[in-house]
């Protein structure tokens, strides 16, 4: 309330005086974000010399200055720097970082809902996706606006493929049998244990995951049957026997040498090259592997070599899914009203499909709205417009709840302690349950 | 300058080191103030400098009372046992310092420097360090340093301890000289009883914060006031015996006349130095066994063993024939013997 | 007041102001913070009242009635008589009345569907942004999502909604979003198995580490004693550079030395070992790497310290025992190790504490990691309150973690004042005026 | 002691073999960081230079330039270092030579402060930073590293004052100097190699510290070389450890030149003033 009777009093005000020159400085800090990242500043950048030449046109002088950030020490670095710095009153004026993020710094007030500034009917909020909207929704109100889309694919090698005897049009079809339920993680064992056997790929190169914590385990916590959050009540879910079947299945991978048992913690530079150059038979990533596998490792037959799908069920519990982890722009709490105003509409504008799609093609993402797979850029991107296809319609996300963090991080940590074989994924699994039953309470459920 | 200490008392927390102590030193004397460690002499030192506060009564110099003055404030020169001189600082820089710090005019601070480097006959040293010093420069630097603001009373702390034997010799009469020469008055703090007595026209002898006797070296050595004193002074050192006087002093088998003018009844201690015992003198004898002969070139150091087990010692020229184990019958110089009452108080 | 007390409390403040505003208060503060739920949703500085739309459900666990939770639920903005008087006084009589028209006596779920009401207004419309979302918001009638910055204003709104007065005290706590006074922290340490892993952790890692420093620091500062300086001080150039060396530089060394295709690896693949990351492998090559990126840290001051003690041994003793006829080893036992008995105890107290709270190369080298088996309780702590993947930073219960090693660290060093022999370091200055 | 090379064969033998792991740690840092290895070898294949590029070139758009970043390192470990200094010399003065009241109360906070676990205040010193507005800024971290480096600093100066004869203080009064001048013009030159030591150690200190900056300056403005280092070595898309080490051998040279320039004092500042 106390945000609308300023606002209303600004307007009022504004409507009022006359027109006089204001100076304005906007500063964007992205989290996670390397080079080929930098349209998530540059975008706001763009979108605020669009908003000087409008005000000017309607005869008003609004000069923005932005100023970006994203060299942050990791995503906790960033995350402890804005949170910090939003509790001493230097927050940046717009985030760029996970939709996770919206639950708890709503609730701890860092963040202003963008649906109080911007109108969320009209162009270009109106094109984005209404599924990546509602995944920067909580609690019934619009916090963020989706600043790029992505999926986390299944990858696999397509010579070891062939060498397994795998024709390429059975290669083609694994997209659809993966969707149908056909072919299963445990299928993929088999596969990756033969690729082993057979010595396609060396040992601990058959199935080759993500080596750190990431929003990629929960795909496969899904695979096993398990849900994230009970819609009904909106609280978290733990699903016992489906967190104890995923363990199971690294357990089985490493017991079965076709992934390391210290594969957790391995460079990511490593991990890389060795996958764009198909030392590894499975794996898993991000649509926004591509540019890099095509960039800097040097594929340059990502088709030729590389198939993608959903990643797998693990049983009959589970479905093949993926998840899309889009980043969101979030406009923080200020002192000044006016900053958050020029904030919101800099995001709206930066969500342009134009602009969006500069993003989406340089960092290799994909698109936030329907519009811009009509763009030639867009739509001249093979990976880009496959990838959408297959893809995206089946993307679910993580759930937006305040505890998700520490669901997460505790899901992971019990994962190591399985899969380096510290504990039996029984134990893992009673561990994890029990320390999260202290730390959530009321807010989790456990199957 | 005349300093006079009334019913002095010093306390460190809850131990009273000195107390009630009273002490008058005459303008231009030099006074020692001489005992064990652990006596209270330092404290003393300490307290008439203003370093260590006076828990109880006043200390006047002269008809002023400086009781409650800071050290900085009273005229005092201070040499300590290892001269606390300045390392920092070249030895004109060190003499020079509580002159600059009564802010004079530095050609006057050179004038005065040079005077006194002069004095205690340093002139040539003044650009050293006091590291490129030896142990008896450095003592004339800082008796230059304590004595260059022309203060009323001079205090020495063991100003001797440091320095080698010949080194010793030397500086005991130079500071006696310096002394004499100012005409300043001065406390000496010694443990060294051939110091206090060459050096000083007093000796205060403290025991346990208090002074047991204060008189002349002479005088002190002549008559001491207690079996205390007369141990501390004299090396060799006196000869104690207990006898049970009753119309004469009897221990063992050896009986002494008991010396004219003294009535003494009950047990009492005889003090006898080793100069008035011996084979040379004229008097009663006492008779014993030769135990020890340690001959010292001019003359010989030989003790006695009394019948009873008690000893006593002698001074004997050389060129004597007593030989070890042989009983002898020796003469005591009765004039010259001192008596102590059980408490060890002069009788 | 004495000039020399002026001087002294003088010659303190400025250090006194700097411990006592990042000492002292910060001491306080965690004591606090430690009985509190104090996380990134709380926030550190007090909070607003909210209720939103997940809060309902919690309501009646706590206390809220059913009745009052019905009336906070239900549709947010209504076309009412009294909401289109509020709007008629700030947008005009005929807006309102083309409005009424329109959708009198309707009410929408949320904002957008009314602003998209809003703009069914055609004969004036309202065409800026801010002005419909200001209109909007006149015809709010719940408090659902609305964040009230004091507890007055907060319930001023429900009983404004007709909230009754029983439930206001109940419902006021629910809404409140800043953190709280609570046990709960203390608890959820005793409860968690993690808890104690991490003090086992912890207890390792000071035991192990210091034996390596200790033992190590020791068998450098000894041997080093024989040889001749100038190999002597090459020697200790060597071990002495860890601890001068930034943490990020000298960890990052270690990394390149043991990861998969680090130095260990590349020496060892002729010999047909298979490359692995050293470091991670398991827990216990974590452990070992753990403690040796801490033990030469430490072992320097040991090695410092243990010669500078031996250096202070007369010589003389050593020629005494050569003559005696012992051997070095013999030297070393009876005649060296013996006089070292202080400041090896030094080292192992002083080690202690410092071991227990330190966390900077553990986080650079494995951060915990492989499955949180190097994780120590004050990394634990750091994790906790101010870094991790899901963002939720629990300030709380990172306060009550570092409570504990404050605690141990008050208990240690009041025990080693006794250590450090306090008589005499109070000794009272000498110059007493 | 010192004896012959002859009859130390043996010992030498195994402190080399015992040292060998830092010395190569030490070598392949000043190697790769000039020179480009095999793939998964070891064995310099090029020498060349382009590792250092980040001196005359961005490594990454959004990153500062690294002279930037040296001069916020230097500006915070020199201002650290003078601020200990300056506020230890004084009260070590008066904690181990002045008369004042509750003294012995402030001794034993300085030994219990010794010895206390600093690091695990900092949640609590995030709040106090930012009540007083300098979260997020230089001069807070400047403020909060010499803070906790005070009471090593005051103790080690403490342990060189209670080295300076008293005498020397005596003899100053008494000829006439107030404390303050006898402080000044007395006691400060004889404690001088002490707070030499101390100025280079705190120096060192502030160079090497990480987790103050990272957590109270995470801004771009504040940051230092190790928070810059430890920001590149995060990044996953881009490792490179030639880069890593050409940067490490960057932020380490001021380190290894101070070690070298002042290794005696370095030595009694460990080995003398930590005694107890």
């Amino acid at each position: 309330m106390k945000q609308m009777t300023c606002a209303l009093a600004l307007v009022s005000a504004m409507a009022a005086t006359p027109a006089l020159a204001e100076d304005i400085t906007i500063t964007v800090w992205a989290g996670g974000s390397n080079d080929s990242d930098h349209y998530r500043i540059d975008n706001i950048k763009i979108a605020a010399n669009l908003l000087s030449r409008e005000a000017a046109i309607r005869g008003e002088e609004l000069n923005i200055t932005v100023e970006g950030k994203r060299d942050f020490d990791g995503w906790d670095g960033f995350k402890q720097a804005v949170t910090l710095g939003a509790e001493a009153g230097n927050a940046p004026n717009i985030v760029v970082t996970s939709h996770l993020d919206i639950a708890p710094w709503a609730s701890a007030g860092y963040i202003v809902p963008v649906e109080d500034y911007v109108d969320l009917d009209a162009w270009p909020l109106n094109n984005v996706y209404s599924n990546l909207m509602e995944i920067a929704a909580f609690d019934g109100m619009q916090w963020g606006v989706p600043q790029d889309a992505e999926s986390r694919p299944f990858f696999f090698w397509k010579e070891a493929m062939k060498k397994l005897g795998y024709t390429d049009d059975d290669m083609d079809a694994m997209a659809a049998r993966v969707e149908a339920g056909e072919y299963t993680l445990r299928d993929m064992l088999a596969d990756a244990k033969k690729a082993v056997d057979m010595g396609l790929v060396e040992e601990g190169y058959g199935f080759y995951p993500r080596v750190s914590n990431g929003p990629d385990y929960a795909q496969f916590y899904q695979s096993f049957g398990g849900e994230l959050m009970d819609p009904e009540t909106g609280k978290l879910v733990f699903d016992r026997t489906a967190m104890t079947e995923m363990y199971q299945f690294f357990v089985d991978a490493v017991e079965a040498g076709v992934t390391r048992k210290n594969h957790i913690g391995t460079e990511w530079d490593q991990w890389y090259s060795e996958v764009a150059s198909g030392k590894a038979a499975f794996w898993h990533g991000g649509t926004w592997h591509y540019g890099r596998y095509t960039g800097k490792e040097g594929n340059d037959d990502f088709f030729g070599t590389i198939g993608f799908t959903l990643i797998p069920a693990g049983n009959e519990a589970g479905r093949a899914n993926t998840i899309t982890h889009p980043l969101v722009y979030l406009v923080t709490d200020q002192e000044d009203d006016r900053a958050e105003e020029i904030a919101a509409q800099l995001v709206a504008i930066a969500s342009e499909p134009r602009l969006n799609t500069l993003h989406a093609i340089e960092s290799s993402h994909l698109a936030i709205g329907k519009a811009e797979a009509a763009l030639d850029l867009y739509a001249g991107d093979r990976w880009a417009s496959e990838a959408t296809e297959v893809l995206l319609p089946h993307a679910n996300a993580q759930p937006n709840h305040p505890s998700y963090g520490a669901f997460s991080e505790a899901m992971f940590k019990g994962l190591e302690a399985a899969w380096t074989g510290v504990q039996t994924p029984e134990e893992a699994v009673a561990e994890v349950e029990a320390q999260l039953t202290a730390t959530l309470g009321d807010e989790l459920i456990i199957r | 300058m005349r300093i006079e200490l009334q019913n002095f008392t010093k306390r460190f927390g809850d131990t009273t080191v000195i107390e009630d102590m009273s002490l008058s030193v005459a303008s231009g004397e030099m006074i020692a103030l001489l005992g064990p460690s652990g006596c209270g002499k330092s404290t003393t030192l300490f307290a008439i400098s203003g370093i260590h506060r006076i828990d109880g009564g006043t200390l006047h110099f002269g008809d002023r009372d400086v009781t409650r003055l800071p050290p900085q404030d009273r005229p005092v020169g201070v040499v300590f046992q290892n001269y606390a001189l300045y390392p920092h600082m070249s030895v004109a820089e060190n003499i020079g310092f509580p002159l600059r710090v009564q802010k004079l005019k530095p050609a006057e601070i050179k004038s005065r420097v040079g005077e006194m480097a002069e004095l205690v006959q340093i002139g040539n040293l003044l650009k050293r360090k006091p590291q490129q010093l030896s142990g008896g420069q450095q003592q004339r630097v800082a008796l230059a340093r304590a004595l260059v603001r022309k203060p009323d009373v001079l205090l020495l702390d063991e100003p001797l301890a440091n320095l080698d034997a010949k080194l010793r010799l030397e500086m005991r009469s130079e500071i006696r000289r310096l002394q004499r020469e100012t005409g300043i008055t001065a406390i000496l703090v010694t443990h060294d009883q051939i110091e206090a007595m060459s050096m000083c026209d007093r000796i205060a002898l403290m025991k346990d914060g208090r002074i047991e006797q204060i008189s002349t070296p002479a005088e002190m050595y002549e008559r001491p006031a207690s079996r205390y004193v007369a141990g501390f002074l004299g090396n060799p050192p006196i000869s104690f015996v207990n006898a049970d006087a009753n119309g004469r002093l009897a221990f063992g088998d050896n009986a002494l006349p008991l010396p004219s003018g003294i009535a003494a009844q009950g047990p009492v201690v005889i003090g006898l130095r080793p100069e008035h015992f011996g084979p040379q003198h004229q008097g009663p004898c006492v008779s014993g066994q030769v135990s020890f002969i340690e001959p010292q070139g001019r003359e010989d150091l030989i003790d006695v063993t009394l019948p009873d087990g008690q000893r006593l010692r002698a001074i004997v020229p050389a060129g004597h024939d007593v030989a070890l184990g042989q009983t002898v019958n020796w003469q005591v110089d009765l004039s010259r013997i001192h008596l102590f009452d059980a408490e060890g108080a002069r009788l | 007041m004495n000039r020399q007390t002026l001087l002294g409390l003088g010659f303190l403040s400025p250090a006194l102001l700097a411990v006592v505003m990042f000492f002292l208060l910060p001491v306080v503060l965690t004591v606090v913070f430690a009985f509190t739920n104090m996380s990134t949703s709380t926030g550190i500085l007090g909070g607003e009242y909210q209720i939103s739309e997940s809060d309902l459900r919690r309501l009646p666990a706590a206390g809220v009635r059913e009745e009052a939770v019905e009336m906070l639920a239900g549709a947010d903005y209504a076309v009412r008589a009294d909401t289109l008087a509020l709007f008629a006084a700030e947008f005009g009589d005929k807006r309102a009345q083309e409005l009424e028209a329109l959708h009198g006596g309707a009410s929408f779920d949320d904002r957008r569907a009314m602003e998209r009401a809003l703009k069914d207004l055609r004969r004036d419309p309202i065409r800026s942004v801010r002005e419909r979302k200001a209109a909007a918001e006149l015809f709010r009638i719940s408090i659902l999502g609305q964040r009230f910055p004091t507890e007055a204003a907060f319930v001023e709104a429900i009983t404004a909604l007709g909230i009754p007065e029983a439930d206001q005290a109940a419902l006021t706590e629910a809404a409140y979003t800043g953190w709280t006074f609570t046990t709960q922290n203390f608890e959820l340490l005793w409860e968690l198995p993690a808890t104690w892993r991490y003090a086992l952790n912890s207890a390792l890692y000071v035991v192990l580490t210091l034996a390596f420093n200790v033992g190590f620091g020791l068998f450098l500062a000894l041997s080093t004693f024989y040889l001749p300086t100038r190999t002597a001080q090459t020697f200790r150039a060597i071990w002495f550079l860890p601890r001068i060396l930034p943490p990020v530089l000298y960890v990052l060394m270690w990394q390149w030395l043991t990861w998969d295709q680090g130095f260990i690896s590349a020496i060892l693949r002729p010999f047909g070992i298979e490359p692995i990351n050293w470091m991670r492998h398991t827990a216990t090559h974590a452990w070992t790497f753990i403690v040796l990126i801490n033990g030469c840290v430490g072992a320097s001051l040991g090695m410092i310290l243990f010669s500078s003690s031996l250096r202070a041994i007369p010589e003389t003793q050593l020629f005494a025992a050569q003559v005696d006829g012992a051997n070095r080893w013999q030297q070393v036992r009876f005649v060296l190790l013996p006089q070292m008995r202080w400041p090896i105890l030094f080292i192992t107290s002083y080690q202690t504490l410092s071991l227990l709270t330190s966390f900077e190369y553990i986080l650079l080298a494995t951060d915990g990691g492989p499955g949180r088996q190097t994780e120590v309780w004050a990394l634990a702590a750091y994790h906790t309150a101010l870094s991790n993947y899901g963002g939720n930073l629990e300030y709380g219960l990172g306060a009550a973690y570092a409570l504990a090693l404050v605690i141990i660290g008050i208990l240690l060093s009041a025990l080693y004042l006794r250590f450090f022999n306090f008589r005499d370091l109070v000794a009272k200055p000498r110059i007493e005026q | 002691m010192t004896t012959s090379l002859k009859g130390n064969w043996l010992l030498i033998l195994a402190l080399s073999l015992i040292s060998a792991p830092l010395v190569i740690m030490y070598g392949f840092q000043l190697i790769d960081s000039v020179s480009r290895p095999a793939p998964g070898g070891i064995i310099p294949q090029e020498w060349e230079l382009t590792n250092w590029r980040f001196l005359w070139e961005r490594i990454d758009s959004a990153r500062p330039s690294i002279w930037r970043v040296t001069l916020n390192t230097f500006v915070f470990a020199s201002a650290t270092a003078l601020l200990v200094c300056a506020f230890s010399i004084t009260a070590a003065y008066a904690l181990s030579r002045l008369n004042f009241p509750a003294r012995r109360f402030f001794l034993a906070g300085l030994i219990m402060l010794h010895a206390f676990p600093t690091i695990t205040l900092i949640i609590a010193i995030f709040i106090v930073l930012q009540f007083l507005g300098l979260y997020d800024s230089l001069i807070g971290v400047i403020l909060v590293k010499a803070a906790l480096e005070l009471p090593f600093g005051i103790w080690i100066m403490k342990g060189f004052y209670d080295s300076v004869p008293w005498e020397i203080e005596m003899a100053g009064v008494q000829d006439g100097a107030s404390r303050f001048r006898v402080w000044r013009e007395l006691i400060l030159p004889q404690v001088k190699p002490g707070l030499s030591a101390l100025l280079i150690f705190s120096f060192l200190a502030g160079w090497s510290e990480f987790i103050l900056p990272l957590v109270l300056a995470p801004g771009a403005d504040a940051q230092v070389l190790a928070t810059y280092m430890n920001a590149v070595i995060a990044d996953d898309t881009r490792p490179d450890y030639g880069l890593f080490k050409a940067i490490g051998m960057f932020y380490a040279l001021p380190v290894i030149a101070v070690y070298l320039l002042f290794q005696k004092r370095l030595m009694n500042i460990y080995g003398g003033g930590t005694k107890g």
